[in-house]
């Protein structure tokens, strides 16, 4: 599984090897945010495959799962 | 139309293409949002703009198409920086023409509502006091829910 | 800034100017009003459009004085056509900078608003059938009372 | 006195020479209304040496008044 993180988020750690037992976008954020716990806030959106979902989503092997601060443009 | 463009952009120069193409427009508003030299009395020295490779250019179209549907509109364009900008750079020039005014001026600032909110950028800002990540002010929230 | 021009002029020309004149500005707005080639259903030929020879400029020094003390504005210019115009060309151009949007978009709508009831301009249509003069309608009267 | 007319005033006829009787803007208004009503109605608005009055106001030889319909600018 391939961990993208934007914006401020760029600043910590990059993801280290998925657990197999994370299976969904609510574990991996849980099982991340026990080293980086501002990913556990609900500002932080998450997109599955350039989708963004809007709540627990099944991840699988293969995905790209990115992290989203609030975003600023314009 | 939308863009993301990497390199710096002269907005008139868009300004002119965008007139050419609005043939029978009654009017045209464009906004262009510029890096300011100053920010919370700190100098600016530049920002960095980052965004996602696919995600962003998806939401840009979806915004535009949100407009064209909302407004009644001739054309629109949406132009936006990311990468390295230094002060005085654009960061994002809209443009929309319609055949009267309050379409064209309602088109631009709603395109701007959602930019601020609903795209995916993100704002460094380095000042000569260091780098700080910019988020949506609370203003630009409310401004996003007069939709 | 305010300009009365007898000859044709180029709007992004003018936003060019503007903006390389708006230094440290962090928006930009800019409106364009073009002479449409149709209007209720009838082809337009051309527009004259009539003003006073000194209560025009008065007038318009008066809209920007009155723009620049209620928005916290760099800068504004208002060029304004008079005379014989050709359908595309431009009739008049509004641009605002300032620091941040709101006043920006709010300055050049209210220009635009005072420009349709307040300024000595009165114009006359020429379509294919016949000559008509356009007065500003009860939408444009409802929008000046909104400030 | 000279008169001018503006917009739509501009399609009637010029305004003859003013009686001496006429000495302010409503009394200039009405004579001229005589001929030409529109200019009774209260949307046109009158300026004196270019500056558009309120209410009435004198006028003597050598006033320029003008006669103003409703704008269309922008």
């Amino acid at each position: 599984m391939k961990i993208l993180f934007f914006g401020r988020l760029r600043d910590g750690p990059p993801a280290g090897p998925v657990p197999s037992g994370v299976r969904d976008t609510e574990a991996l954020r849980a099982w991340l945010g026990g080293d980086r716990p501002e990913l556990l806030d609900t500002s932080i959106r998450i997109a599955v495959n350039d989708e963004i979902v809007p709540g627990k989503q099944p991840v699988e092997e293969g995905d790209e799962v990115a992290f989203l601060p609030p975003m600023s443009g314009g | 139309m939308i863009a993301l463009r990497a390199e710096p952009f002269d907005a008139s120069a868009l300004l002119a293409e965008f007139t050419a193409r609005a043939a029978g427009a009654g009017a045209i508003v464009s906004f262009t949002g510029l890096v300011r030299d100053e920010n919370d009395g700190g100098a600016v020295l530049g920002l960095e703009l980052d965004h996602h490779p696919r995600l962003t250019e998806q939401a840009l179209h979806g915004v535009e198409r949100d407009a064209v549907a909302r407004f009644d509109l001739l054309d629109i364009a949406i132009v936006h920086r990311h990468g390295a900008l230094a002060p005085g750079e654009p960061i994002v020039f809209v443009a929309a023409a319609a055949a009267h005014r309050r379409s064209a001026f309602d088109a631009v600032d709603y395109v701007m509502d959602r930019l601020k909110t609903d795209v995916p950028f993100w704002k460094r800002e380095r000042r000569d006091d260091g780098a700080h990540w910019l988020e949506a002010r609370a203003g630009d929230h409310e401004d996003r829910r007069r939709w």
